[in-house]
């Protein structure tokens, strides 16, 4: 095992190389750069969250920009920008600096904007991870229990209801139920119970502690709400599925013959058992949780979190922080990836990873 | 093609799962209805008798000369000085008072004064139209603005560029349903194979497949999408092909983690002692028990495919716009609150359909779980 | 017998299955007395276990149950959940039939113990670990500390049997439903067992409904004997009458059967299939997440035998002993140290693909029949699929010869597309057996094929292996622990004790004369 | 400097006279009795990372320039004055070599230091320095020397080559930093910052809390509050953006009243959106202010490099096939007004037949042949007027194209689609917003039946620019910005030299005559020849037929909780809401009485 370890992490480099190299030729393909990212943005254009924003004229906006030097563009000033981005160089001595520098962590800077990449992610980071833990645990929350629930009642008028709630919740789109919940609860129309944009209220720091976790919460109700609704359906029938393979083996029998009860039974045999899919998808949740983000939950409820840095980056070709972000997230979820197969022995020890057939 | 008996005994459980198979029967009409869609939505007539000739505009070509007009283009048939031409065997009249002439033709009755000899050209013809007279491109004739409600002539109202939402409906679930299936099954078997192959062989090809698996996923597909896009096109089999090359991982982590664990059990061990082949090992033995989570998984990779071309559509990297995806609806709905129509549609197609799918799936799980019986 | 703990009034069993039911229990009534020790005989297949089984309603939902069992006078079938579970585990206990897949895989020894101290009598602590190194040493397992972290899958058969009945026992019940409890184990861990069970029985009074296929165990433990056959008691009485003088013809047949005979002599000159020399398998013991080894459980230290074309080599020894693990590795499944032979090709150094070839030719009948049975696939699929793989006579019809072999091993080929769980152990068993047999290799190697088959299948069984071996020349290994199989079958036996092979001969000598003061013992236990 | 003969004023119009005298009290449009105070509050969409928007990097806040100002200041309702703000006079010779400004002595920075002469130059070598490049290669090249002659004098010298028209503008434009504070804190204009940079301006930044909002006050010590210009103006106390990301949440923060005031782009909201509780309540009025401005020239156009569209036929056949009238019907709930002119709602858009002067521009470009006779005689054109009825043109204007397109030799083949030398005639739609699917969609319907074919291929923004930049289209939208006093950027949009690289040629249209016109309009002295060459150039650019034109808004649609005034009417060049006017603090008090605003 040890060994097998040391492998995996190892192997973590080439890896990782591999994935950089894969980018950096890529990119290197992509039609349009961020020049003319910010030749758009000059002229008044190029907001990459446009489409989805939404709610725009059919009559062009800005056209001019604020700055009275927009006028036709220059030369002299795209080849500044190409001196800038370092686009005068040749892609293999880019590559090279940008991986040296990477494996000092140090991830340059965004185009588009004075701050570094790891701020820039770290100012990110509070919007995505009260996104991702709050709706994730309470996926998790509910959907084992309710699922195990169904497994042990397949088939009645309580499985059947619960599937169809957990079948609608689904087939609502996201945005549309979160754009709904937002007309419904948040806006002048109909009922103002919760507020519109942010994670606390303006007096969030003269509030005493049960005040900001009250605020906090009352912040976060309909975001949360909205980006979870869609997960219960897929991990509570995976969690019904899984545990009806396993609840008529001999072993839960045997379990029963022992006088547990239903819960001990479930719970305490079954549950490892079954789990094994369910549970060894944590880690790669975990990264999920603090990396991942929701795009359009985001722009909805007018969060900045990582889901909108990433699109803009990816949208707005503002290199370094797509390479940043992929190059730390990559590592993470290698590093997870390893963590992962770690705990499917730790769960089932039988597993081993070794060579077969 | 006979059933073993094992799979006779399956789809005897199936169909004792009354839910599950009204699912199929309902799913399966819809989808085979929808197959023909161009049939019971189009702005192209089925048949039309032109001079006692029939021909059939959806099927060929006939330019508006063809019916004694004046364009050398595409007869518009919903003209009503097309329609004239065609029931009166293309009467010249027709330019300058179609719709009395229809009317007259209509009603069966004496023509309206008309000139001698046009008189005589005359010739009786007839136009069969498909159910909804509309494609789902065509733009709607109807006063007021678009998205316009529900009305006599367009059932659920139409879109937010006046085009109507039945019509769009159905030719979009064909085009969601093709590609949310051709792209799941693709994608799946890819998944299952690969994930199967890792888990059970375990060692270098695991770990070397593994890797190459974490740098594809490394691998941003909107770039890719964007690059081939700009080189090849926009198509529709192209954007298949690309959400299948990039959407295969999904399902190895978890095929993979069942055959590690599976392939310990004392059958699997019993097979290989039966001198089986691996392959056979893999997809006879293990996979019908590590097929939980797939089985459970396909109903919304269906649905979670329909929405991954939504979410391109919504970020302009999905299909053409006026192609009639579900997922444009969606976006349309949203964008058109005060259109509510619009997102009742969307919603309901949605649920219905992944409720289908979801009551088959479980109908299939439970075909195939040994000790799962039925009354 | 005073008071009557147990008490089943015409019991009938159905399982509904594709469709139709099918009946496995007809009418059954019997009773246990408190203190009293009923013993279930009976032909393999005839209900006995599902029998058992409904007292409890541990049954799948595909039972339909009628009739009545009374607990303590409580009625058990149709009672809440809630009730059932006071009664289980605490008052009644149960030792299911097959103790290889009736452990939780993912829990380790100590934990599927702990929980039911835990639950029934409120230890807590060291005070459960004390408990359960003395319930392991008291069903005969060796050095029980350094086994508690243990995964069943770690044990042998014989010790995975043990756990349970340990576990069973852990509670002192007031009856103990044992379906088969020493079906893997050696004759001196038998009576060790069983003397284990006898005290319980004077200590606390304990009942016991006992099935088991051994009339030797019934004529020394039961009070009562019931008899059944196709879902009915044909027989019940005092355990001495029905031994004296049986009524039914059914347990008349039963009491006269036996495997007796020797086997017929290995022509002169019959080359060697198969053969191991020096084999070691040695498992490491891991420890921790990283699965450091910190030593190793020397399951076979040096083994060497040698099989000859129409020759049985009997391995018989203490469970735990290393018999499975020696069958394993012969056949390649599980990796070892040292030679293995067949048809004079050293085949350790093979890898899979050049071994499977060979596969054919080298059949092995598991120790724990369910296990090895996918549980997905129907027994015609299961017995036929070696015949696709090796492409054995391509002409013929596979149903058909699904259908003679089972025939032959005594099953109903009419049950041939049901699943594996829908059957008995004995079943599961020829089904196994069938398995193996259909592809008429030239080696098999039989770990215990005959443990859960009553007298008359096992005499059936025992008639077709010899059959087999005369008109095709097979060579058997065949692994018991029933020693009167063993004497019918083999020319040569290997005793094992350990890990090592501490004597080994031919049958007749091995029984004759015994040269260890081990194998003596043995015969001494056995005969 | 001696000999010459110099002007001192305190404004400077290159046409016509200046509209205010020097010792005008107010502005005309003004309310000098507003009383000062309250709140106003606007969204802004996205967010925000910077207060700087002379920098090319960050996002900057909303109105981050307001704490800024100019030395000349121009007012909302003469297009052509410019007045002395932060000078008293200025002084220039006829030639405009160079120009003096006296700058006033009272004028200070917010925090309490007066501005001197040394400020003005340190803060026009400052762009000239740390502005964009573009800046800097552009103005560069233009200002010869900036002198310092006194304490509140300084001189700015012109390079030959700077068109005359523009250098007060470039002069009297400078916004005024402090050398001080700069020399302090070390500030670069070319670098993100975290707040405004200091100026002279009546407002301060307040508090930003970034992704939310930003807040200026009024700055209590502003030196100016007082001089006639700023009578009536600057009327509130505070000023606040409320920031949201999507627009659909935006609006129901107004609905429930987090903001104030709303500008309504979307036509679709302003005619549907607006009934919601609050405006049937009353609290919430919704108005239709008319708006002076040029209209926005927005239209697509066709890319004439490319053969195909450089017949005008092809083009007038494909135009025809536009219907606006049905779209703003349908889709855009009646609110638009169609583009002819690229002077659209203005003096200059050319209209009827030339006039004398206009046609002794053209007749001697027609002599050359460079322009067609019928431009002499014909209307300045006019977009097709199509049925509104329905999407599909009549059979007249398909009749009409139809010709078009046979006479350039596009005929119909057996497949009903236009097709010469065995090509198709396809048309690609080059688009970057999805808003405009649903307006191509119908237009490409109505090609189909004229048997050519369309195509809407949408792409990202950094794809799109670079497709257009290297004209990888047929056609794109464009949305042409003229101004009253066209100039120098008439080049950048309209001349051949500029067609091989300029964001603003998209067309890429290169025609001697328009070149020639452009000079015309370039070398007017006055306002009438300006006028007369503009036109001549209008007629001949519509003529052209380079675009499909599209539509513009001639008002401005906006919604405000009833607590704001305004000068009644409003002045032509500026909704001013947050520069003339007023807080109603009594309605204030009624609104917050009856719950519409906390
Ligand atoms: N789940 C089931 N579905 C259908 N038939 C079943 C099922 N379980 C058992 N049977 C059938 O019921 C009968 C009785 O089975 P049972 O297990 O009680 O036999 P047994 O007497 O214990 O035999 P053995 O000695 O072989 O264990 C058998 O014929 C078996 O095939
Ligand atoms: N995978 C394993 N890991 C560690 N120890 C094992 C493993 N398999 C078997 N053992 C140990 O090896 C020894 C020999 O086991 P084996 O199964 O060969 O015994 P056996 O002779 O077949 O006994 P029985 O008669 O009880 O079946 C036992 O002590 C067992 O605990
Ligand atoms: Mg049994
Ligand atoms: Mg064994």
């Amino acid at each position: 095992m040890g060994a097998y370890i040391l492998r995996r992490l190892l192997l973590v480099i080439p890896t990782l190389l591999g994935i950089m190299i894969i980018n950096f030729t890529l990119v290197q393909f992509v039609p349009g750069g961020p020049i003319e990212q910010i030749i758009a943005q000059m002229e008044g254009g190029g907001d990459v969250f446009e489409g989805i924003a939404g709610g725009g004229s059919e009559i062009s906006q800005g056209g001019e920009s604020d700055y009275i030097g927009a006028r036709g563009l220059p030369p002299e000033f795209i080849a500044e920008l190409e001196r800038e981005f370092g686009f005068d160089r040749p892609p293999l001595e880019r590559f090279l600096t940008m991986m040296w520098n990477y494996m000092r962590f140090d991830f340059g800077e965004s185009y588009f904007r004075s701050i570094s990449v790891v701020d820039l992610v770290l100012e990110k980071m509070p919007v995505s991870i009260t996104l991702g833990l709050w709706s994730t645990l309470l996926a998790y929350l509910i959907s084992i229990p309710l699922g195990i629930r169904k497994a042990v009642r397949d088939g009645s008028s309580f499985d059947t209801w619960t599937s169809g709630a957990i079948i609608v919740g689904y087939a609502i789109p996201g945005f549309l139920f979160a754009i709904l919940l937002i007309v419904l609860f948040a806006g002048g129309s109909y009922w103002r119970i919760f507020p519109l944009r942010g994670l606390t209220s303006d007096n969030w720091e003269s509030l005493s502690l049960i005040g900001k976790v009250l605020d906090y919460f009352w912040h976060i109700a309909l975001p949360v709400l909205a980006s979870t609704i869609s997960a219960f359906a897929t991990l509570t029938l995976l969690t019904k599925n899984s545990f009806l393979d396993e609840i008529k083996k001999q072993y839960v029998m045997t379990a029963r013959a022992k006088g547990l009860s239903e819960r001990k039974v479930l719970y305490g045999h079954v549950f490892r058992n079954a789990m094994l899919i369910v549970v060894s998808g944590f880690p790669a949740l975990f990264i999920g949780v603090f990396f991942g983000g929701s795009l359009i939950i985001e722009t909805l409820f007018s969060l900045d979190g990582l889901g909108r840095l990433g699109f803009e980056a990816a949208v707005a070709r503002d290199y370094p922080v797509v390479f940043g972000t992929l190059f730390a997230f990559s590592l993470m979820g290698l590093v997870v990836g390893i963590v992962t197969d770690l705990t499917y022995v730790l769960i089932d020890p039988r597993i081993d990873f070794e060579r077969r057939g | 093609m006979a059933l073993s008996p094992l799979n006779a005994r399956r789809w005897r459980n199936f169909k004792r799962n009354r839910r599950a198979l009204w699912s199929l029967v309902i799913f399966s009409v819809l989808f085979g209805l929808s197959l023909f869609a161009e049939l019971l939505a189009n702005d192209r007539p089925l048949l039309v008798s032109y001079r006692g000739e029939w021909r059939s505009p959806i099927v060929s070509f006939y330019s508006e000369q063809d019916f004694g007009g004046d364009f050398p283009t595409e007869a518009a048939y919903s003209d009503p000085e097309v329609e004239c031409l065609i029931v009166t065997g293309g009467l010249t009249d027709c330019f300058v008072q179609p719709d009395a002439l229809i009317a007259a033709v209509e009603a069966g009755g004496d023509l309206p004064p008309l000139e001698e000899s046009d008189r005589a050209d005359f010739a009786p013809g007839w136009v069969l139209w498909p159910p909804i007279p509309y494609a789902y491109d065509t733009i709607v004739d109807v006063p007021g603005v678009a998205p316009a409600p529900p009305s006599e002539t367009n059932w659920l109202g139409t879109d937010d560029t006046k085009r109507d939402v039945v019509a769009r409906v159905i030719y979009g679930f064909r085009l969601s349903v093709v590609f949310a299936i051709v792209v799941t099954l693709a994608s799946s078997l890819i998944g299952i194979v690969a994930g199967a192959v890792q888990g059970y062989f375990g060692g270098w090809t695991d770990l070397i497949f593994q890797r190459i698996i974490e740098i594809w996923t490394g691998t941003p597909s909107l770039y890719v999408i964007i690059i081939v896009f700009a080189i090849l096109g926009r198509s529709f089999w192209l954007l298949v092909f690309l959400t299948v090359l990039f959407g295969w991982p999904a399902l190895v982590g978890v095929v993979r983690a069942e055959f590690l664990r599976a392939r310990n059990f004392e059958y699997i061990r019993a097979a290989r002692a039966l001198g089986v082949s691996d392959t056979t090992i893999m997809f006879r033995h293990m996979l019908p028990n590590a097929m939980v989570a797939t089985v459970t998984m396909l109903p919304f990779l269906v649905t979670g495919a329909i929405g991954t071309l939504a979410s391109l559509d919504f970020l302009g990297f999905g299909l053409p716009s006026s192609a009639p995806s579900l997922g444009e609806l969606t976006l349309q709905a949203k964008q058109n609150l005060q259109a509510p129509w619009l997102g009742f549609t969307a919603f309901f197609t949605f649920a219905i359909m992944l409720s289908l799918l979801v009551f088959i799936f479980e109908g299939v799980r439970d075909a195939f779980d040994p000790r799962k019986t039925f009354s | 017998m005073t008071d009557t703990i147990l008490e089943v009034r015409d019991l009938r069993v159905n399982f509904r299955q594709d469709g139709a039911l099918i009946p496995a229990v007809r009418g059954v009534s019997f009773h246990v007395g408190r203190g009293e020790t009923v013993a279930l005989v009976g032909e393999s297949g005839s209900g006995k276990s599902v029998t058992a089984l409904s007292t409890v309603q541990l049954l799948g939902e595909t039972a339909q149950l009628e009739g009545s069992v009374t607990y303590e006078g409580r009625e058990m079938v149709g009672a809440p959940e809630a009730d059932l579970r006071r009664v289980r585990g605490n008052d009644i206990s149960f030792i299911f039939q097959e103790p290889m897949t009736s452990l939780n895989p993912l829990h380790t020894l100590e934990r599927q113990l702990r929980e039911s101290i835990e639950l029934h009598q409120g230890l807590r602590g060291a005070a459960v670990r004390t408990r359960i190194v003395d319930l392991l040493t008291r069903v005969g397992i060796r050095d029980p500390e350094s086994r508690l972290d243990a995964y069943p899958h770690q044990l042998s058969g014989g010790q995975r049997q043990r756990v349970m009945i340990a576990m069973a026992l852990s509670n002192n019940p007031d009856m103990l439903i044992a379906d088969e409890p020493t079906t893997a184990l050696d004759v001196t861990i038998q009576a060790q067992i069983l003397e284990l069970l006898a005290e319980l029985k004077r200590d606390t009074d304990m009942s016991m409904l006992f099935i088991t296929h051994d009339l030797g165990i019934v004529r020394r433990i039961a009070d009562r004997v019931c008899v059944m056959k196709d879902g009915e008691i044909v027989e019940q009485g005092p355990t001495a009458e029905i031994f004296a003088a049986p009524k039914h013809p059914y347990t008349r047949m039963l009491l006269e059967a036996e495997s007796t005979g020797l086997p017929e002599p290995v022509p002169a000159g019959a080359p060697v299939v198969a053969g191991t020399e020096n084999l070691k398998i040695w498992f490491p013991i891991q420890r921790g997440l990283l699965k450091r080894t910190v030593g190793h459980v020397k399951a076979v230290n040096d083994a060497t035998l040698s099989v000859r074309a129409g020759e049985t080599v009997g391995i018989v020894g203490e469970s735990g002993s290393g018999k499975t693990t020696l069958a394993l590795a012969m056949v390649r499944l599980i990796g070892s140290e040292g030679r293995i032979l067949f048809d004079g090709q050293e085949i350790q150094s093979l890898n899979e693909r050049r071994m499977r070839p060979l596969r054919s030719e080298i059949q092995i009948v598991f120790q724990d029949p369910f296990g090895s049975l996918s549980p997905r696939m129907t027994v015609s699929q299961i017995i036929a699929e070696g015949l696709g793989v090796h492409g054995v006579e391509k002409g013929r019809d596979k149903r058909g010869m699904v259908a003679e072999i089972m025939r032959e091993v005594g099953l109903d080929p009419a049950a041939m597309d049901r699943y594996p769980h829908e059957f008995s152990g004995g079943q599961r068993q020829r089904i196994a057996i069938a398995r193996a047999l259909i592809l008429r290799p030239r080696l098999i190697v039989l770990d215990e094929p005959t443990s859960a088959l009553d007298m008359t299948v096992q005499v059936q069984i025992v008639d077709l292996l010899r059959a087999l071996q005369r008109k095709y020349g097979l060579a058997y290994v065949f692994i018991s622990h029933d020693l009167k199989v063993v004497r019918a079958l083999s020319h040569k036996v290997m005793v094992m004790k350990n890990g090592d092979v501490v004597e080994a001969g031919p049958a007749e000598d091995i029984f004759g004369a015994p040269n260890t003061g081990y194998t003596r013992e043995l015969m001494a236990a056995a005969f | 400097q001696e000999a010459e003969a110099t002007t001192t004023s305190h404004g400077f119009a290159n046409f016509g006279e200046l509209k205010y005298p020097a010792d005008f009290a107010h502005l005309d449009y003004v309310n000098p009795d507003a009383p000062k105070g309250g709140e106003i509050s606007q969204w802004a969409m996205g967010t925000f990372d910077s207060f700087n928007s002379f920098a090319r990097q960050g996002v900057s806040a909303a109105l981050n320039t307001l704490p800024l100002e100019s030395i000349m200041t121009s007012t909302a309702d003469d297009p052509y004055g410019l007045y002395c703000y932060l000078c008293s006079t200025i002084t220039y010779p006829e030639s405009l070599d160079w120009l003096i400004l006296d700058l006033r002595d009272d004028v200070t920075f917010s925090d309490g230091t007066p501005m001197t002469a040394e400020d003005v130059k340190f803060s026009a070598e400052l762009f000239l320095e740390q502005g964009i490049t573009e800046y800097r290669t552009r103005v560069g090249s233009l200002i010869d020397e900036i002198e310092v002659l006194g304490p509140h004098e300084v001189k700015f010298s012109f390079a030959p080559e700077a068109p005359r028209r523009d250098v007060v503008g470039l002069a009297g434009g400078t916004v005024v930093f402090s050398k001080a504070w700069f020399e302090e804190t070390g500030a670069r204009l070319d670098e993100s910052r975290d707040a405004p940079f200091m100026g002279t301006g009546p407002y301060l930044l307040e508090s930003a809390d970034i992704n939310r909002r930003v807040v200026y006050g009024r700055n209590e010590n502003f030196w100016g509050a007082d001089i006639p210009f700023n009578v009536g103006r600057n009327n509130f106390d505070t000023i606040r953006i409320e920031y949201f990301a999507d627009s659909a949440a935006a609006f129901e923060g107004f609905k429930s009243g987090e903001y104030t005031f709303r500008a309504e782009n979307s036509s679709k909201d302003w005619a549907t959106g607006y009934d919601f509780p609050a405006a049937q309540k009353g609290w919430v009025v919704t108005e239709e202010i008319p708006d002076g401005n040029i209209g926005t020239g927005q239209a697509f156009v066709f890319n004439l490099d490319d053969p195909t569209w450089q017949d005008p036929r092809v083009r007038e056949a494909i135009g025809l096939m536009f219907n606006f009238e049905w779209s703003n019907e349908s889709l855009f709930y009646g609110l638009y007004e169609r583009v002819e002119s690229f002077w659209e709602n203005s003096d200059l858009e050319a209209v009827g037949t030339p006039s004398e002067a206009e046609r002794d521009l053209l007749a001697p470009l027609v002599e050359e042949g460079l322009l067609p006779e019928s431009i002499l005689t014909d209307e300045a054109r006019r977009a097709p007027v199509l049925d509104a009825g329905a999407n599909g043109p009549d059979r007249a204007t398909y009749r009409r194209a139809g010709k078009l397109l046979e006479e350039a030799g596009w005929s119909v083949g057996d497949d009903g689609l236009r097709r010469k030398d065995g090509a198709v005639l396809e048309l690609v739609f080059l688009q970057r917003s999805p808003q405009f699917d649903r307006i191509v969609n119908p237009f490409i319907e109505n090609l189909a039946r004229l048997g050519v074919r369309g195509v809407l291929e949408r792409v990202d923004t950094s794809q799109y620019v670079e497709r257009t930049r290297s004209g990888d289209f047929d056609l794109v939208n464009h949305s042409f910005t003229m101004g009253f006093e066209p100039g120098g950027e008439l080049e950048q949009w309209f001349a051949s030299k500029t067609a091989d690289d300029s964001s603003r040629n998209l067309m890429r249209l290169r025609s001697t005559a328009v070149d020639r016109l452009i000079q015309e309009v370039l070398d007017a002295g006055a306002l009438d020849e300006l006028t007369t060459a503009t036109h001549a150039l209008d007629r001949v650019l519509r003529a052209e037929m380079i675009w499909v034109p599209q539509w513009y808004k001639d008002v401005h649609t906006v919604a405000y909780y009833d607590q704001f005034r305004h000068p009644d009417p409003i002045p032509p060049f500026a909704r001013g809401e947050l520069d003339f006017w007023w807080y109603d603090a009594e309605a204030a008090q009624d609104l917050r009485a009856a719950g519409a605003l906390r």
